[in-house]
């Protein structure tokens, strides 16, 4: 019998601070036994031995070979992780949850929108939606955080706003010398932005505060709450559906999330 | 006489429940088992004969009081349950013009175990002292130190010097003593339902359950169960005061009140304090004398 | 039906206790027993649940020292006997959430294929048995590999091969003895909360006042889950130091504040009233939703340990008024 | 051949007297064991007595806590309120089985640096003479 709750053996390829504030590191990881297969918006959970597991959502995508994670340091394992150097072993359990739907976002327009550190999962959607990139019709995304310093692969985004092919509106919250992008908060630029609800998904990651007030924006954009996607955060210990603590009503966002669709949590308790 | 007294709380908790003192009061109401009362919310003053007073009414009510912050509360007490009341006042975290307070003088509360073992489904009429929890067996305070208003004429108090069972224990040797101590911490399945119990372990955040520092590590090797213990009674030193909820409220009957009595039997001898008699009195280890005993250095 | 010698069937048990860890009624509560003189029943039922043996308190998943993983390695076989119906049927309903299709939880499931449920029928149910609303009932042998019943001197017994097969050269015939009547008896004493329904009822109370009411007097210690034989949540948690590390998992309950809590200090059941909504949910409304089954066997313990005298019976009967 | 048994103890020792105390033992060139691992604390009156029970949980022999005389504190009171906290602690400990001379007090001053060798002498022979601790020890099998 396989047991899932003994993690794998890997290694950290490399390792730095994503943000100028040093509160973001990001951990590029290499597996000792091959690659992971998973879906964009799956997560892993990491280990520091003596210190404990956490989950984190998987940044990289499946194209590339390593595993990207990004940890905020909140607490007692996030610390530990943000001490990890080049070339330190790490062990790692997954890939665990669902995935974004990427099958049915299949000839749809996509918009992503998200704020803050939550862009993890989404850079490995966006960079899975480049890489198949014919069997999607048009990209948006909206994307912003505090100050720039605050963004996450902020090269990256440069790049991927170069391309004609996937529309990229950044935005930081207040006017920041030497910034050109959109000024304003999230549910204000999307608005301005205002892409098309036809026959488009929309995919939506970050700070609760970000998330009630975009809310009644995609209300107003017409998007159906079948075709809204968020990816919830919640305390997690075991992620196989065992140990009982993420669960939103029946559903536990470990095994059964954490990608739910807005009309399947409207009908579910507030405990998010 | 209790129904005297039963008589007397709904007439006052109607009372104040009409007369808009209070939003809530705080009671007992029937318990759905033998030999049990249980806690009740009352806010309609229609619903006050849902009250009720007899000699299974063990719970300590000040455990609730912090539970309704924007509310003036009328709360049942017994003699332990009102020094609750004065040690939370004491340590600020209650303000006296929110409570309403019923009084009643308590002859001790009755072991429901006990009397199950005994007596099985059918209570009995007349109930001697040996039925009494450990708690209330020395009970120095029977009736209520603060009130606004008084049920029943109060009962005697005990003279007797209270502390027998600490003075006792600590003729046992050395060795005993441990073996007693890992023999009740061993049953201990860590449900924390002492601490809940108790009116004073208000910490937003137990030591127990804190990861950096991480105190304690999760689980039942003995020690952890020992320190738990050690730390959760030393956490009350000074400050308990001694109405037992805690080991009533252990499921797996594990003796705790060993502990927290020897503390407050120091805190007698060593400081002369009482805790929950005067609310304006700094708690012993809030405060100091230039000459506390210092026999124990070296 | 068959008959077995009481003191046959101990000398059997002594004999078995080499090959097979025993577990029995130990006084008040369930345990491992090195003689079966040690078997002693205090109450109608044991206050700590036999879900202890499948999973325990505190268990090791794996050791980690030097850079190696170790799992724990386990092939005891168990015997558990005298185990109530209620209990063996809370085992089943484990059975649910570890033996899954898709993550098989090999702890649960290597002592629990090597495990023999041993129930004994109770004669004389409790005041704070309600078994029978859940579809099961005193004499229930269903969900235990064999049942047995206490008739003085000797037990009847009945059970599949596997169980029967320890007492071999021990069956007699049991002469046609008649249990309709106790059995009845015994399930006539136990009053019983209507449950039918509450699932489908459930799912619309989410936000309903009733759960500020009935969570009021609740204290929120954790003696109603730890002694429940069908809860099992559990964290997972790392100790050790100097390079040796343990990652085990030990119970933890719901009705805890921290259970939710975040590291961002974020929790989404703060407040108690939720969190008694989250236990009775779990058990009359997520378990049936996933399962088919009520997550609750009404072996009443919650009821008779709970400090402050929370009696779920009273909360089923709320929900099926409202 | 056996080696002596050398006792595990943490000391936690006031900045402002006993850990200066110390210092004064050293460069006086007093000799005094070396089995207290000295943990410099700010005042006695920062002793959290779980500090003192964590240390006999995380394995220690013994737990020694110096601080300034009555009257010497650099808070002014900080140890008035330690020696409460210390007494009540000690009290417990030895009310539940637990040897009374694993957590023992004193004050030693910043001047007392024959003092301090002299405690320190006493606190590592009075340890010792119990012998590698029994109670308490963590069981787990790792």
């Amino acid at each position: 019998m396989n047991n899932p709750y003994i993690p794998m053996s890997g290694k950290i390829k490399k390792a730095w601070f994503e943000s100028t504030d040093r509160s973001l590191r990001t951990l590029d990881i290499v597996l000792d036994n091959g690659k992971m297969d998973f879906i964009p918006g799956q997560f892993c959970e990491i280990s520091i031995m003596g210190k404990g597991e956490s989950p984190f959502g998987i940044a990289s995508a499946p194209s590339e070979d390593f595993l990207r994670f990004t940890v905020n340091k909140t607490g007692y394992v996030t610390a530990a992780i943000h001490w990890l150097e080049e070339e330190t072993p790490v062990w790692i359990r997954g890939p665990l949850g669902n995935g974004y739907p990427v099958e049915k976002f299949e000839g749809k327009n996509i918009v992503i929108v998200s704020g803050g550190f939550a862009f993890t999962t989404l850079r490995s959607l966006l960079i899975y939606l480049l890489d198949h990139r014919d069997k999607y019709k048009d990209i948006t995304v909206v994307y912003g955080a505090r100050e720039p310093g605050l963004l996450l692969y902020r090269e990256e985004l440069q790049e991927w706003a170069k391309r004609d092919d996937v529309n990229i509106h950044l935005a930081v919250d207040a006017e920041f010398e030497g910034w050109q992008g959109h000024v304003g908060f999230v549910p204000t630029i999307l608005e301005k932005v205002s892409p098309s609800s036809e026959d488009a998904y929309l995919v939506m990651c970050g700070p609760p505060a970000m998330i009630k007030f975009t809310l009644p924006v995609i209300k107003k954009l017409n998007f159906p709450s079948e075709k809204v996607y968020t990816s919830l955060e919640r305390r997690m210990k075991c992620g196989i559906g065992k140990c009982g603590r993420c669960n939103i009503g029946p559903y536990y966002v470990c095994k059964d999330g954490p990608v739910f669709s807005l009309d399947v949590l409207e009908k579910l308790p507030k405990e998010y | 006489m209790a129904d005297k007294i039963v008589e007397n709380i709904r007439k006052e908790a109607k009372r104040i429940l009409e007369e808009k003192i209070v939003d809530i009061v705080i009671g007992f109401e029937k318990g759905t088992l033998p030999y049990t009362a249980s806690p009740v919310f009352i806010e309609n003053p229609d619903d006050v004969d849902k009250l009720i007073w007899n000699r299974y009414c063990h719970n300590n009510l000040a455990v609730y009081l912090r539970n309704f912050p924007d509310k003036k509360i009328g709360i049942i007490v017994k003699g332990c349950d009102s020094r609750s009341i004065v040690a939370l006042m004491a340590e600020k975290q209650l303000t006296r013009e929110n409570i309403y307070i019923i009084g009643v003088p308590c002859e001790g509360m009755l072991d429901k175990n006990k009397l199950l073992e005994e007596f099985g489904d059918n209570p009995p009429i007349e109930v001697k002292e040996e039925f009494l929890y450990p708690s209330c067996q020395y009970c120095e305070h029977k009736n209520p130190v603060i009130y606004d208003f008084l049920t029943g004429e109060p009962v005697q108090e005990k003279e007797e010097e209270p502390y027998p069972d600490v003075v006792e224990f600590e003729k046992k040797t050395l060795d005993e003593r441990w073996k007693y101590f890992q023999e009740e911490a061993s049953k201990c399945i860590r449900c924390y339902a002492c601490r809940q119990a108790c009116p004073m372990c208000y910490c937003e955040e137990c030591f127990v359950d804190t990861n950096s520092p991480k105190w304690l590590d999760p689980g039942i090797d003995l020690p952890d169960l020992q320190v738990w213990h050690i730390i959760r009674a030393y956490h009350q030193a000074g400050r308990c005061v001694d109405c037992g909820a805690c080991e009533r409220a252990c499921p797996m009957d594990i003796k705790i009140l060993w502990l927290t009595r020897k503390l407050n039997k120091d805190v007698r001898d060593l400081f002369e304090f009482e805790i929950g008699i005067d609310p304006e009195k700094v708690p012993p280890l809030g405060t100091f004398s230039l000459y506390d005993k210092e026999e124990f250095l070296i | 039906m068959k008959k077995i010698d009481k003191k046959r069937l101990f000398e059997r048990l002594n004999n078995l206790i080499k090959d097979y860890v025993v577990y029995a009624p130990k006084g008040k509560d369930f345990g491992k027993i090195e003689d079966t003189s040690e078997i002693k029943r205090e109450s109608i039922n044991v206050r700590l649940s036999p879900k202890q043996v499948f999973l325990p308190q505190e268990e090791a998943l794996f050791t980690f020292k030097q850079g190696d993983i170790k799992v724990p390695e386990n092939n005891e076989k168990y015997i558990l006997f005298g185990i109530r119906p209620c209990d063996a049927k809370a085992i089943a309903l484990l059975d649910k959430n570890f033996d899954t299709k898709d993550f098989p939880d090999p702890y649960y499931i290597d002592r629990r294929k090597n495990s023999i449920l041993i129930a004994e029928a109770c004669i004389e149910p409790e005041s704070t048995c309600f078994c029978t609303a859940f579809g099961s009932g005193p004499f229930e042998s269903k969900d235990a590999d064999a049942l047995i019943i206490d008739r003085g001197d000797y037990y009847l017994i009945d059970g599949n091969e596997k169980a029967l097969s320890l007492f071999d050269g021990l069956l007699e015939d049991d002469g046609g003895e008649k249990i309709l009547e106790l059995k009845k008896k015994a399930e006539d004493s136990i009053k019983s909360p209507v449950v039918e329904g509450i699932d489908k009822k459930l799912s619309s109370m989410i936000d309903d006042p009733i759960w500020d009411e009935v969570s009021r007097k609740c204290i929120t210690c954790g003696a109603c889950t730890y002694l429940c034989p069908t809860c099992y949540c559990f964290d997972i948690q790392d100790v050790g130091k100097d390079d040796k590390y343990m990652r085990e998992r030990v119970w933890d309950s719901c009705m805890f504040t921290v259970y939710t809590l975040e590291a961002s200090g974020h929790n989404p059941r703060k407040e108690k009233e939720k969190r008694m909504r989250q236990r009775v949910m779990h058990k009359f409304n997520y378990y049936p939703f996933l399962y088919d089954e009520y997550g609750c066997v009404g072996c009443g313990r919650c009821i008779k340990y709970c400090p402050v005298n929370v009696d779920i019976r009273k909360i089923i009967t709320k929900i099926m008024e409202v | 051949m056996d080696k002596e048994y050398e006792p595990n103890i943490i000391a936690f020792l006031c900045n402002w007297c006993s850990y200066a105390g110390a210092d004064l033992a050293g460069v006086s060139r007093f000799q005094y064991p070396a089995n207290p691992k000295v943990v410099r604390v700010p005042c006695s009156g920062r002793i959290n007595p779980m500090f003192i029970v964590k240390s006999l949980y995380e394995g220690l022999d013994g737990v020694w806590v110096s601080g300034c005389h009555p009257g010497d504190c650099h808070y002014n009171t900080g140890n008035y309120y330690a020696r409460r906290r210390f007494a009540l602690l000690k009290n417990m400990l030895s009310h539940i089985g637990f040897e009374e001379d694993r957590t023992l007090f004193s004050w030693v001053s910043a001047s007392e640096g024959n003092i301090f060798a002299d405690k320190a002498k006493e606190v590592t022979a009075r340890i010792k003479k119990l012998g590698p601790r029994k109670k308490l020890l963590k069981n787990r099998d790792i």
